[in-house]
């Protein structure tokens, strides 16, 4: 963009920026495969079409870092699911959450929240969210995701909500509820928010609701 | 009142229209011709060329050459031609048609559309495409179910479009098309045409209450807003005009133009006036009372059919209006350099036919020159107009509102006290360095 | 206090009471939407005092699909023609991360050169999207003109990707292990024409539309989301660049082939309306940028998609992946239960996220400013019901 | 002399009701010929954007620009005093303009002020 075009107010030459594509600061490539050899990070260096991916690294150290951090001060509420390169999933008791969440978003750098996804599973009686939480302020955070995930029971399904934590899981948690059925406790609204107006049905993604026909 | 809806056949509607032809033609040859020849049996006639203009004379002009100019010269003479046709209403209606017809096509150009340049391709040739689109514009709203929300104002709502359309016409009759060719010449035609315009918004407001609906309350309240925005301004730029002619009748003012058009010495006036026009007719960048994207449609969302069609004509009958107003106040009127001949055809006696066909004793070049100006110089305001629309976004309220305030009528007052010094430095006015002696 | 109130008299008390009714009568609602020009296939309520929005509740699901309960009854590959619905003018885009996070779970790699087709189609379908939304955002102007010119502009780029895919809007074109077709012969050197068109076509654009002055001074100051309240927001795409947030997923996580290719993200930091508006431009001449490149780059011949069986499935596990939309991150998080299909589906789309904003932005501003602001939240209504 | 002037207006009226004449029978026409289906009362609901309405259509509302309405309503009634000066400038005499000159020098300091105070009170 040049100025000569007329570029908008506030908007000069030195603000758009220009980050240069240097995966190699961050810390992730020194990792390039996981433990279960998926291949996210597989691609920079590889210059053959299909790369074989049969050598097993160690574990991701920067990842391990979050999540150490994490263990040291909550210990055994915090029970580590995965550490994947640039993915950590972690499962907290619906008790701790509140006070674990707030402490990822202000120790950890996780500013919002991507998504909240509701699974649930009738097969152990569980209902799990999931809040995948990105950064935005941190750059060295910014290709993570922190899964952040609780179970509840999935007849008398409550979870305390996260808002007061994060502001955007307003409409995902609203969603979650009228989807899977998940009472968020201090929600401002847990009400019908995509379904029709006239929806009498058990949650749709719950696993007993069947499609017609299917 | 549950009908089932018929499905659509052909041949019941084609039966359909011919039985109605039938009945049509039963009642006119039985009750109105009759009716016709009783009222002309009570009603004194004119006398044309000596004669008592009968209806069987006036049938015989078809047939006649002899007699066909002098009847015709006879009929573009009387008030009714004026109101009817020419400087008037009919008149008024073909620009209006030739409006929407031009501004599809001018858009359809620079929006780099392909529709509107199609429809009567193959029927009339190259050139013409889309005209049959006004046709079918016109069947369809024609056709169309009029549909009156619950709880309107019925009678409000039904004359409403009525008054809009009278309205627009009120306005047309004082416009001078050609020396001698006003439908109304009126002292304070100008004062007049301001009065007229304040109707609109008025009438806009009565519709939108009338609907009993949210979206054209809104619509009617920013009409309003509109006018206060914009009349001012409108007015005072005209004043500058009044100034240097010293009247406030159209046609003298005009006249007035003879040596130079006013645009030279009130270009500023003349673009104030052009903005306030198009915040008058409510045109894009000032269409707020009609934001669609806003409101739904404004002050016409209970619209329908005719009704709306109505509108839309007495929308297009003042927007020829402003631009014959503009044409009349700043750009000298039908004034420009005589391009059509005194006569037609061969000068001296003249066959019958050749008669009729060069229109001896009907065409006149001074006016035929005056009308092609002042249509040419209309149509060039048209055009300006529409441009407008095609590359500007709807402005907001409050902007609105202070570019009338705080821009227009300031700079309305500099052109005043241009044209003030004009006057007084001895350029204009009476005895001034241009003015005609 | 209680002196107070015996010094009111009755007659004070009711005319008070009066004018609090008044107050609360002064407040209209209006609905917008569904069937609204200014709205899409959405609702939003507003409440406006006078010209002004002093509430509004944005109310989706107009088009909801259950497009992640279709997820569940299909097996991967069947689930790609009926998960790019939720946005055809986007549909290479939303099915690339679908395409990634089976990748994982099924653990295929990709060949190189089907990487890079995958990447042009989503450039070219980013751009496609993008116009639409331009068009739209013109015709909510009021400005006709600057709904016709990216429409018919985006009718080319359509052919382009219809030679590509073989379809105009919904391609299917990514699916878990590559491409569908190969490109197809003289593709290049018509890419390359196409977008050196478009380029002088964008420049017109700015000239037109973002520097006509009416539209500055409707958009400009209008609306602001400052930066911390679009992370507290959670926002994404363009609506966080414009806030002065320089985050693009191909940057930030970069998939497949972005991370060889040399490109800045395009931010703003006025964080208002015309930024929200102008972003995805930048966007746009960032992404004719991307495609040369990619262009160059590719590698003449090879495979373009990976060898898979009938049924693909991968061990129980999950995957969560992300790509750069034209409306921000698109995320699928797949969970699978070692079954050829998807035990669960969750799509996080831009759309969803950056409604946040909307009852954020919308209150205190004008109700002419309403169309401008909600279109330039780069929401569309399909993809956030899903 | 006042019905000579009063006919001078008499075409307005007649171009009035030559707009009546023709607007009416269009809606008249349309009306007969136009289908008339009224079983479903939800047709004649008013426009709500495909809800059920709610609230009333005529409600006090007020925009909040009457600032401006107030200065219209003074300076709408200025407009039309200067034409009255404007039309007759060229028969009085220069030394009559003074005046004029001051009082839209009062008028312009008025308006002045008043916009200003519309301008700092900001939202109205």
């Amino acid at each position: 963009m040049s100025k000569s075009n007329g570029s908008p107010s506030g908007n000069d030459k030195g603000d758009v920026a220009s980050i240069v594509a240097s995966n190699n600061d961050l810390p992730t490539t020194s990792v390039e495969q996981g433990e279960t050899g998926s291949s996210i990070a597989s691609k920079p260096s590889s210059s053959s079409a299909v790369q074989l991916k049969s050598e097993k690294t160690d574990l991701p150290q920067f990842e391990r870092g979050i999540v150490d951090g994490l263990v040291s001060k909550f210990g055994n509420s915090i029970k580590i699911i995965y550490i994947k390169p640039l993915r950590i999933k972690i499962e907290v008791p619906p008790k701790d959450i509140v006070e674990v969440a707030s402490h990822i978003r202000d120790e950890s750098g996780f500013d919002h929240a991507e998504s909240v996804s509701a699974t649930d599973y009738p097969k152990t009686g569980d209902i799990e969210v999931i809040y995948h939480l990105g950064s935005y302020t941190r750059e060295n955070l910014s290709s993570h995701i922190l899964a952040l995930s609780t179970r509840t029971d999935r007849d008398n399904a409550r979870l305390p909500s996260l808002i007061k934590v994060f502001k955007s899981v307003e409409y995902h948690e609203r969603e979650s509820f009228e989807m899977v059925g998940v009472y968020f406790d201090n929600h401002p609204r847990n009400d019908r928010f995509l379904l029709p107006e006239d929806w009498a049905d058990i949650p749709p993604l719950r696993k007993e609701f069947r499609i017609k026909g299917r | 009142m549950t009908t089932p809806i018929e499905d659509f056949r052909f041949g019941p509607f084609v039966a359909s229209v011919v039985w109605l032809l039938f009945w049509v033609l039963i009642i006119v040859t039985v009750i109105v011709l009759p009716l016709i020849f009783v009222i002309l049996f009570y009603v004194p006639l004119p006398l044309v060329n000596g004669e008592v203009l009968t209806p069987y004379l006036f049938l015989s002009m078809m047939i006649d050459p002899t007699r066909t100019l002098p009847i015709l010269n006879f009929l573009i003479y009387t008030e009714f031609f004026r109101v009817a046709v020419f400087p008037g209403f009919m008149y008024a209606a073909l620009i209006a048609a030739a409006t929407i017809f031009i501004e599809r096509k001018f858009l359809a150009r620079m929006q780099l559309r392909v529709g509107p340049s199609h429809a009567g391709r193959e029927a009339l040739g190259t050139g013409f495409e889309g005209l049959f689109q006004l046709v079918a514009d016109g069947l369809k709203l024609v056709s169309k179910e009029i549909i009156i929300p619950a709880g309107a104002d019925k009678p409000i709502f039904w004359a409403a479009p009525i008054a809009f359309v009278a309205a627009a016409a009120a306005v047309v009759c004082l416009i001078p098309v050609a020396p001698g060719w006003v439908v109304s010449n009126i002292d304070v035609g100008l004062i007049v045409a301001f009065a007229i315009f304040g109707f609109f918004p008025l009438i806009e407001v009565l519709f939108s209450w009338a609907s009993n609906s949210k979206y054209p309350f809104i619509g009617g309240l920013r009409a309003l807003h509109q006018l206060i925005a914009f009349e001012i301004p409108f007015i005072l730029s005209a004043l500058s005009v009044v100034i240097l002619s010293g009247s406030l009748n159209l046609t003298e003012i005009t006249y007035a133009q003879s040596s130079y058009w006013f645009i030279l010495f009130l270009p500023i006036s003349a673009f104030v006036f052009f903005m306030s026009s198009l915040a008058e007719l409510e045109r894009i960048p000032f269409d707020l009372p009609e934001a669609e994207s806003e409101i739904v449609a404004g002050w016409l969302t209970e619209t329908s059919g005719m009704i709306y069609g109505l509108i839309q004509l007495g929308t297009y009958v003042k927007l020829y209006a402003l631009a014959a107003l503009f044409v009349v106040l700043f750009l000298g009127g039908w004034m420009g350099p005589q391009i059509f001949p005194d006569q037609l055809g061969p000068p001296g006696e003249k066959p019958p036919l050749l008669q009729l066909l060069t229109l001896d004793g009907l065409y006149h070049g001074p006016t035929a020159n005056a009308i092609f100006w002042f249509t040419a110089k209309t149509f060039l305001m048209i055009h300006l107009m529409l441009l407008i629309r095609g590359i500007n976004p709807r402005i907001r309220i409050d902007i609105l509102l202070h570019t009338g305030w705080y821009k227009l009528i300031v700079l309305s007052f500099i052109n005043m006290f241009i044209a003030l010094a004009l006057i007084y430095g001895g350029v204009l006015g009476p005895g001034g360095l241009l003015t005609p002696n | 206090m209680s002196d107070q109130e015996e010094r009111i008299s009755e007659t004070t008390r009711l005319g008070l009471e009066i004018v609090k009714e008044a107050e609360e009568d002064r407040l209209m609602t209006l609905s917008v939407g569904p069937q609204h020009p200014g709205s899409g296939h959405f609702r939003f309520t507003v409440k406006v005092d006078g010209d002004y929005i002093v509430d509004c509740d944005p109310d989706p699901g107009y088009v909801h699909r259950g497009e992640e309960k279709m997820c569940e009854y299909r097996n991967f590959i069947q689930n790609i023609p009926h998960l790019e619905r939720p946005v055809i003018h986007d549909s290479s885009n939303i099915t690339y991360s679908y395409s990634l996070a089976v990748e994982e779970l099924v653990k295929i790699d990709v060949p190189r050169r089907a990487q890079f087709i995958r990447a042009i189609a989503s450039e070219l379908n980013r751009q496609v999207y993008t116009l639409y939304w331009l068009a739209i955002y013109g015709i909510f102007l009021g400005h006709s003109t600057m709904f016709m010119w990216p429409t018919g502009d985006r009718e080319l780029l359509i052919d382009l990707l219809e030679a590509l895919t073989g379809a105009r809007v919904t391609h299917a074109y990514n699916i878990p292990g590559g491409v569908r077709n190969d490109i197809p012969y003289g593709f290049k050197d018509r890419c390359l024409r196409q977008v050196s068109y478009f380029e002088g076509r964008l420049k017109e654009y700015e000239d037109i539309f973002y520097n006509n002055p009416l539209l500055r001074q409707r958009t400009e100051g209008v609306a602001v989301l400052t930066k911390e309240d679009a992370i507290k927001l959670g926002v994404t795409g363009s609506v966080l660049r414009a806030s002065g947030v320089p985050y693009d997923i191909r940057k930030a996580e970069p998939y497949d082939i972005y991370d060889e290719i040399d490109f800045n993200v395009q931010y703003m930091k006025t964080c208002d309306s015309f930024a929200r508006a102008y972003v995805p431009l930048l966007d746009m001449r960032e992404s004719c940028h991307i495609i040369r490149q990619l262009l160059d780059k590719m590698p003449e011949s090879g495979e373009v998609r990976a060898k898979l069986q009938p049924n693909p499935k991968g061990p129980p596990g999950e995957a969560y992946r992300r790509v750069e939309s034209g409306r921000g991150a698109l995320g699928y998080y797949i969970v699978s239960d070692g079954t050829p299909r998807p035990y669960r589906v969750k799509i996080s789309v831009g759309s969803f996220r950056n409604l946040l904003a909307l009852p954020h932005l919308l209150v205190g501003s004008k109700l002419g400013d309403m169309p401008s602001v909600y279109w330039s939240l780069n929401y569309w209504p399909v993809e956030a019901d899903r | 002399m006042a019905g000579e002037t009063a006919a001078q207006f008499s075409p307005i009226i007649y171009m009035l009701g030559f707009g009546l004449l023709v607007s009416i029978p269009a809606l008249v026409i349309s009306r007969l010929i136009s289908p008339r289906r009224r079983y479903n009362p939800v047709k004649f609901l008013p426009m709500e954007c495909g809800q059920v309405p709610s609230g009333e259509g005529r409600t006090h509302f007020m925009m909040q620009y009457y600032a401006y309405i107030l200065m219209f309503v003074v300076f709408d009634v200025m407009a039309i005093f200067l034409y009255v000066w404007g039309v007759s400038l060229f028969s009085l005499p220069r030394s009559a303009t003074l005046p004029i000159i001051g009082f839209l020098a009062i008028m312009f300091a008025a308006m002045g002020y008043s916009l200003y105070l519309a301008g700092r009170k900001g939202i109205w």
